[in-house]
């Protein structure tokens, strides 16, 4: 079933990027979306954490979040950064992921990683060690705020 | 009316984004040490491409092209942490020490959960 | 004002470029070899549009992915000496 | 498919055969087998070049479309008197040489790489047919990055570690100057909007003063670009260890190809493409071009003299015969131009003989230091014979190859008005003569040494190309309709078209 | 754990793309700028990025070297006997227009499957390199 | 003004200029390896912007002139590009595995070193 | 027998037969009597060749033979002019003699790598009659460098340091002059005339002006370097490490001879004596080679080594060959030619005498030679004839070459030359006639190598022989003098 959504997935990816609409390369997307899911089902990575589909609906609500999130912070880092006396306060901490899924504690460590002045740097069962750029940042993340909001995205599905 | 709208919101959203764009390489520049020129970078990678793409987008209406552009803005949101998170990992784990005025990695000492294998 | 976008991307890019001479250690050339790498596709793409040639965006894409795949490919290489480790020697 | 259909496609076979060949012998694991195929490849080329030849005397250039798109905007193959001549002398040197690549690399290169050594040597070759044929500047780049890379993995394979050095250097500097050859060309786009070479010619024919500053640019990358290439001096540094470490049966075979087409691409450039449309006088090119020449002969030669590895006295002896060869260019008279690529052609023969003769003394007393060689003319007779008439062919007397070189070389100063350039050239053979007549004393009259000790001639398909070299080197000492009148037709072909 | 969470949960999900857009290149090559070669380097991206997460080992069962190896030359006889094709049929090298009932289809036919050949050439190298390279110190 | 106009205009010149020369500074006064590698690489990046803008300063017409031949025949930019790109890559390439085996043979990839050991020998 | 062939035949065969026996000695490699049987059928064959052309060029006839166009303006091409004839009557007559001198001198010494000793001589006799026979300035080059080429192997044939060096100057001097300076001479004469066939009257005239032509001579004289023209000279000293029938092929028979020969060539085929008259350039070589016959003799006084006091002799005979057509008078011109010949014969007396000498006695140094004539009464004979004819006194070949020349000098009014050949006489003869006097004469020392006789005999005969003709040339001088004055004939 996941292969199958993974087919369809790869064929509107395929639509999106051709452009061109004739008889032959439809059926060259067509062909090219099968062999890949194969593919995909041959390297063991069609799965729950390669393709998951399960996690859409939440996304749609979590990702508007995230941009905002990362939309402030990057604001905060560019602060930071012309500031002349560059104010920075490095500070290493480890927080605790509370998803059940692998899936989701990369989402909460990705997401981390990816609203600036904060980093993933390891991940050791569901702790993460995080580097943050100012020792705010490091305290909002040890509140739980992000992770509250991942664990919500994980039950959405 | 509405084409000059958008001309002005794509011109907003690319101005906008190039001073994330610039801001960014100026911290990587700037920063002290690696791990913090991520922080850096990562303003570049996330809100400067976004808003610069976006910026495009609006510019180039619905259609392939912004469907593309949109590809890529996925592609860096996506594949940008993994990367980076790998590259704080691989010079922690070579020996990169990070220069920090506050180390708290010790907080969990008692870690409230046990790590479990996802 | 694609011009000014691609003139900033420019910018950037020397900036990089700069710390990726600059080092010091080898994990601030990949950083900095990434941001260039992002900053060329984001040239890519302006560039295009400057030019009227979004076609450009196909090779974009196609950096990017490259883009990840190198900046991996070297991690991996200067952690462990070469790109063959398995699996089951990855403690971290 | 008839008898016409192939005369027809005999430009498109002579670089496909030998890229399929290369491709074929990829697929095989036997040295042997590969050398089979390799060899049947090799002998086909001068059936073929010489085709075109007579082809081209008869009834004038021919050009071949590829893939049946007209020229400027389809890749053509363009054989004139010139590239036939190239062609030919390309083909049948490696046709000659062969044989002894059986031996000499089952010697000197593991089992399961010799297959791959013959792909490398064959993709070379098509690259540098290709160089020669293509009537495409931009092709051209492809070819010459097709030969190069080759060359680079062929020089890798040598013996001693120091091969991968001199392999990484001219990796390096082959990188650099085919850049520079592509950014003349890319430049030569910009200006012309076309690749053709005929075509460029023609569009830069109709260029006014002001577009003259790209056009001079172009020129000055592409010569830097194709100087590095065929190691002009002072641009020659990658080229005596590459010779120096690379398998002995690769070193013959560029010696006697690789830097004569790229000469050969320097003769197009300047004298098909800029010389056609501008006047090359003005630019004072061909000043700075006889000044680097007699640099080379003068400086190149001396450093040969002081080299204890004979291959690298060799190596910068080809450095000093560039200069010969780029001298006569730089004349840009008919008795020049033809003394320029006549040597072009002697040369091939005469370092073919030289570097095959050390390529069987590696084999059979396993090394070239001159210290090491003691005697061995007495232990390698014909070997050794051989090596002394190649030797004079180098230093030129009459009755040798080389002796029409240089006698055209003259002609072309004296046309010029400029009779000391006589002396220079005569002088510097005398250098050549200190260098050869080092070895030979070494050779003959020196005591055995030890690794000399066990030598003797090398076996029958190892000595019969070095002494069909040498016998051609006196052969066309005397006989020059193939290699001084093909020339000569030549030079009058691009003499006549400059402006 | 023995593997990096977050490294393979993002190469997981991007590998399937990864291939979808090299055969997306390859099928629209003479459309915009593309083809066998991107196609092929993409292609070669994914075995590396698959062997540096689940390692070469694992990458060499789905992709073995002497298929690898074997790929190079097959490539290059691929699209150079296409070419030699045309010749054979009586036109010039490299001509295609004959490989079909019409001129239009030949040529497409012919650059289909030079851009196939460019593919196999390519992605066999750069995986073989790869290999190659990761031989090396072990 | 004009003068920002002839930049822009003639952008890839000096993008490639620019690219030539850190390329070929890297290229000459780097020691290590890999790095001369990775500048002769940024160096024959520069040639590819030549190949964007098909010339039209002289001889009248783009090489393309008729429309019959759009779609497959003519030196489409981007096919010499791509070719460039090949050639560039393959060299990389070969050099990687060139540098490789060096390390294997002497245990260092520097040149300095390099030279003195075989000074020394 | 031989005349009945036609004359152009018998060019190609001249030419072509000591290649020939060159490619057939190594075929006897195992059998020494056979190879040197070989040696000398080949030389009594080319001998008789030569011979045979005589009659027709004494007819006015001038054979012609292969045209090989090499590329145009060179070609590989035979002409026997009088001078040419006469050069190659000497020489193959010599060589003949040489020949059994050297069978004699190479097994008396027990010489190592004969075959090839005798190979090198061949070729280096068939290049010395592609010289003499050559008709153009290339064929002439060719065997010319064939010729250094051909006897550096000889020079070099003891593998000894001392023969190693020697053999590096000889090479480096001779192939050096001749490519630095006489190639392009050759390629300036071309350039000029559009031809370089040696033509009566030479090919010169009004093609060039006064200085080119000064410069044209001064490329000729001093790139034929084996003429030894001061300060070009010193590679024949060193080349005396050779052994003794190499010197004799040096000195007398092919090599020096082969220079003279071409410059005397030059003078009259190229330049023309009228030419070089008109462009007053030509006096300075007067000088020079005046100053060479006079120092060469000076050096050669202070010589105790009996080789080298015969090496720098040479250096002043050959000087007298220059002076003679630096004269430009047609009667010094047939001088030279005649003095070419009378020096071949004698010259080759006195090394023969040396290499007895050293065979038998194992002697080198004149002061070591006394009362050495009572033991070899022969060899003495001949090496006193031999210093007579080197003097110039009648009745010996010498003689008469002298005669001629100083009778062109003073018909010019060249008083320096006059003065010239007036003085080294006085000189030859205070350094041959000692030693005469010292072999004769003065009471022997004691003897360290015990007692010894003549050296074997066919170095004995060979040395008479030599000695027979150098006075036979004093009284039977027809034909020379013919071919001598013929040359001349436009
Ligand atoms: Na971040
Ligand atoms: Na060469």
């Amino acid at each position: 079933m996941r292969l199958v959504s993974l087919t369809v997935v790869l064929f509107l990816f395929w639509l999106a990027l051709s452009g061109h609409y004739t008889p032959f390369l439809l059926a060259a997307g067509v062909g090219s979306a099968v062999l890949c899911a194969l593919v995909a089902a041959r390297l063991r990575i069609a799965d729950a954490e390669g393709h998951p589909v399960h996690l859409v609906r939440g996304a749609l609500t979590y990702i508007p979040w995230l941009l905002w999130e990362i939309a402030k912070s990057a604001w905060i880092v560019t602060k930071v950064t012309l500031h002349p006396r560059l104010p920075i306060s490095p500070t290493m901490t480890k927080v605790i992921a509370s998803q059940k899924t692998g899936v989701c504690i990369a989402t909460y460590a990705n997401s981390i990683t990816l609203t600036p002045g904060t980093i993933t740097t390891g991940v050791k069962g569901n702790v993460l060690t995080v580097h943050a750029l100012v020792r705010d940042g490091a305290a909002d993340l040890e509140g739980g705020g992000m992770d509250a909001r991942v664990s919500q995205f994980e039950r959405s599905a | 009316m509405m084409q000059p709208m958008l001309d002005i919101v794509s011109w907003a959203l690319i101005l906008s984004g190039s001073f994330f764009t610039v801001v960014g390489a100026i911290g990587l520049v700037r920063m002290p040490d690696v791990y913090t020129r991520m922080h850096a970078a990562s303003v570049t990678d996330t809100l400067g491409a976004g808003l610069l793409l976006a910026g495009l987008m609006v510019q180039a209406g619905l259609g392939l092209v912004s469907l593309k552009l949109l590809f890529i803005l996925v592609l860096f949101f996506f594949m940008g942490p993994v990367a980076t998170h790998a590259l704080a990992q691989a010079a922690l784990h070579a020996g990169v020490r990070p220069q920090l005025s506050e180390d708290r990695t010790d907080r969990l000492e008692q870690p409230e959960v046990e790590g479990r294998q996802p | 004002m694609f011009a000014a976008a691609a003139c900033a991307v420019l910018v950037a890019l020397v900036l990089a470029v700069a710390r990726a001479l600059k080092g010091p250690t080898v994990f601030d050339r990949v950083l900095a070899g990434n941001t260039v790498g992002t900053l060329a596709i984001l040239l890519l793409a302006v560039v295009g549009f400057l030019t009227g040639r979004p076609e450009w965006l196909d090779i974009a894409i196609t950096y990017g992915l490259l883009n990840v795949i190198s900046t991996l490919a070297i991690l991996k290489f200067f952690r462990h000496g070469d790109l063959a480790y398995d699996a089951e020697e990855d403690t971290s | 498919m008839t008898r016409i259909d192939v005369i027809q496609h005999l430009p498109s076979l002579q670089v496909v055969i030998p890229l399929l060949g290369a491709v074929l012998t990829a697929f095989l694991r036997r040295g042997t087998l590969a050398w089979g195929l390799a060899a049947v490849v090799t002998w086909l080329m001068p059936v073929i070049a010489g085709a075109l030849l007579l082809q081209v005397l008869q009834d004038g250039p021919i050009s071949y479309h590829l893939g049946g798109w007209p020229p400027p905007w389809g890749i053509e193959y363009r054989v004139d008197v010139l590239s036939a001549f190239v062609l030919l002398l390309v083909s049948a040197v490696s046709a000659v040489m062969m044989p002894f690549a059986r031996r000499s690399v089952a010697f000197e290169i593991e089992g399961d790489k010799q297959a791959w050594f013959y792909t490398m040597y064959l993709l070379c070759l098509t690259g540098l047919l290709g160089i020669t044929i293509t009537g495409d500047a931009f092709n051209a780049f492809v070819f010459l990055e097709i030969s190069s890379l080759s060359t680079y993995v062929l020089i890798a394979m040598g013996r001693d570690r120091r091969a991968l050095l001199a392999s990484y250097q001219y990796l390096i500097m082959g990188t650099i100057g085919a850049t520079f050859y592509v950014i003349g060309i890319g430049l030569l786009y910009l200006v012309t909007g076309s690749l053709n070479m005929v075509d460029i010619a023609s569009r830069l024919g109709s260029a006014s003063v002001e577009q003259f500053q790209p056009i001079v640019v172009a020129l000055a990358f592409l010569t830097v670009g194709i100087s590095l290439k065929l190691a002009l001096f002072p641009l020659h540094v990658w080229l005596p260890n590459a010779y120096a470490y690379a398998p002995s049966f690769a070193t013959a075979f560029l010696a006697a190809t690789a830097t004569k087409v790229a000469v050969y691409l320097f003769l197009r450039i300047f004298f098909s493409i800029f010389g056609v449309a501008i006047s090359l006088d003005a630019l004072r090119v061909f000043d700075v071009l006889l000044a680097l020449s007699l640099s080379a002969m003068f400086l190149a030669s001396i450093l040969a003299v002081y080299e204890q590895n004979l291959k690298r006295m060799l190596a910068y002896s080809s450095v000093a015969q560039i200069g010969y060869i780029t001298f006569g260019l730089s004349l840009a008279n008919q008795n020049g131009l033809t003394g320029s690529i006549v040597h072009l052609f002697n040369h091939a023969v005469i370092k073919g003989a030289l570097f095959l003769v050390l390529g069987a003394v590696v084999y059979r007393a396993g090394s070239v230091k001159l210290a090491d060689l003691g005697g061995i003319g007495r232990k390698m007779p014909l070997t050794f014979a051989a090596f002394v008439v190649a030797g004079l062919g180098l230093i030129g007397t009459p009755g040798t190859a080389g002796f029409i070189s240089k006698w055209y070389l003259a002609l072309g100063a004296l046309d010029k008005g400029q009779w000391p350039l006589v002396f220079l050239i005569v002088a510097s053979s005398l250098v050549a003569l200190i260098y050869i007549g080092r070895v030979v004393e070494v050779a003959y009259f020196h005591p055995t040494s030890e690794a000399a000790e066990k030598a003797s001639d090398p076996p029958l398909n190892m000595l019969l190309p070095i002494l069909a070299l040498a016998a051609a080197t006196i052969y066309f000492g005397f006989f020059t309709e193939l290699s001084a009148g093909a020339a000569s037709k030549a030079a009058q072909a691009l003499i006549g078209g400059l402006k | 754990m023995k593997l990096d969470l977050i490294l393979r949960i993002g190469v997981k999900f991007l590998l399937p793309f990864v291939l979808l857009f090299a055969l997306y290149v390859q099928f629209h090559g003479e459309l915009g700028p593309g083809g066998g070669f991107q196609a092929g380097v993409i292609t070669a991206g994914m075995v590396i990025l698959y062997a540096i997460i689940f390692g070469v080992d694992a990458a060499k069962r789905i992709a073995p070297q002497r298929m690898v190896e074997f790929m190079v030359p097959l490539g290059v006889l691929i699209f150079a006997g296409t070419g030699v094709a045309g010749l054979l049929l009586g036109k010039n090298f490299l001509d295609y227009s004959v490989l079909a009932h019409d001129a239009p289809h030949g040529r497409e036919l012919g650059i289909f499957l030079v851009e196939l050949g460019v593919l196999i050439t390519v992605s066999g190298t750069m995986t073989a390199l790869f290999y190659a390279f990761s031989e090396r110190g072990r | 003004m004009q003068h920002v106009k002839t930049f822009i205009g003639h952008y890839n010149y000096f993008i490639t200029i620019f690219l030539m020369v850190s390329g070929l500074y890297i290229v000459i006064a780097r020691g290590n390896m890999i790095k001369k590698l990775v500048g002769l690489a940024l160096f024959q990046t520069s040639v590819y912007l030549l190949y964007v803008e098909p010339g039209k300063i002289i001889g009248g017409t783009a090489p393309i002139l008729d429309p019959a031949f759009k779609v497959y025949s003519n030196p489409l930019p981007h096919v010499l590009i791509l070719t460039a790109i090949v050639v560039g890559v393959a060299t990389l390439a070969l050099g990687l595995a060139i540098v490789a085996r060096i390390h294997e043979a002497y245990g260092t990839i520097e040149e300095d070193e390099i030279f003195a050991r075989e000074a020394q020998e | 027998m031989m005349i009945s062939y036609p004359p152009e035949i018998l060019v190609l065969a001249a030419v072509l037969i000591p290649f020939i026996g060159a490619l057939l000695i190594p075929v006897f490699h195992r059998a020494p009597n056979l190879r040197e049987a070989v040696t000398l059928a080949t030389a009594g064959a080319l001998f008789l060749t030569v011979l045979g052309l005589l009659d027709p060029v004494l007819a006015g006839a001038r054979p012609e033979a292969m045209n090989i166009v090499v590329v145009p303006g060179l070609a590989l091409a035979f002409k026997v002019e009088p001078l040419g004839m006469l050069f190659a009557l000497v020489a193959s007559a010599l060589w003949i003699v040489n020949s059994i001198y050297s069978i004699g001198y190479m097994r008396g010494n027990d010489e190592p790598r004969q075959t090839s000793y005798y190979v090198c001589f061949a070729v280096a006799l068939g290049c010395t009659i592609g010289i003499a026979f050559a008709k153009n300035l290339f064929t002439l080059f060719l065997f010319y460098e064939g010729l250094t080429l051909s006897t550096y192997p000889l020079v070099t044939h003891k593998a000894t340091p001392d023969a190693i060096r020697g053999g590096r100057i000889y090479l480096l001097l001779l192939l050096g002059t001749s490519l630095v300076l006489l190639l392009p001479a050759i390629v300036i004469t071309w350039e000029l005339a559009g031809t370089i066939d040696f033509t009566p009257g030479g090919i010169l005239e009004g093609k060039a002006s006064g200085a080119v032509i000064g410069l044209l001579l001064a490329l000729y004289a001093f790139g034929i370097g084996k003429a030894a023209l001061m300060p070009l000279h010193f590679w024949l000293p060193a080349a005396m490490v050779a052994p003794t029938p190499v010197s004799a092929l040096l000195h007398a028979v092919a090599v020096v001879k082969a220079g003279v020969f071409t410059i005397v060539k030059v003078v009259v085929y190229v330049f023309g004596l009228d030419t070089l008259r008109g462009s007053d350039q030509s006096a300075w070589l007067i000088y020079v080679a005046g100053a060479t016959v006079v120092l060469a003799s000076l050096v050669a006084l202070r010589q105790d080594n009996l080789k080298k006091l015969l090496a720098y002799s040479t250096v002043s005979q050959l000087s007298y060959v220059v002076l003679a057509a630096a004269i430009l008078a047609p009667i010094s011109l047939i001088g030279a030619a005649l003095h070419i010949a009378a020096h071949a014969v004698s010259k080759i007396t006195l090394f023969f005498a040396a290499g007895s000498i050293y065979t038998a006695a194992h002697k080198t140094e004149i002061s070591e030679m006394k009362g050495i004539g009572r033991r070899m009464p022969w060899t003495m004979g001949a090496f006193a004839i031999g210093a007579l004819s080197m003097i110039g006194l009648p009745p010996t070949a010498g003689f008469l070459g002298k005669w001629f020349m100083l009778t062109g000098a003073m018909q010019t009014s060249q008083w320096f030359a006059v003065g010239v050949i007036v003085l080294s006489t006085v000189l030859n003869a205070s350094y041959f006639l000692p030693i005469v006097v010292t072999a004769f004469l003065r009471e022997p020392d004691d003897n360290p190598h015990g007692k010894h006789g003549e050296a074997p005999w066919p170095i004995v005969l060979a040395l008479t022989a030599t000695a027979i003709g150098t006075l036979a040339l004093f009284w039977l001088p027809d034909v020379p003098l013919a071919l001598a004055k013929s040359m001349l004939e436009r």
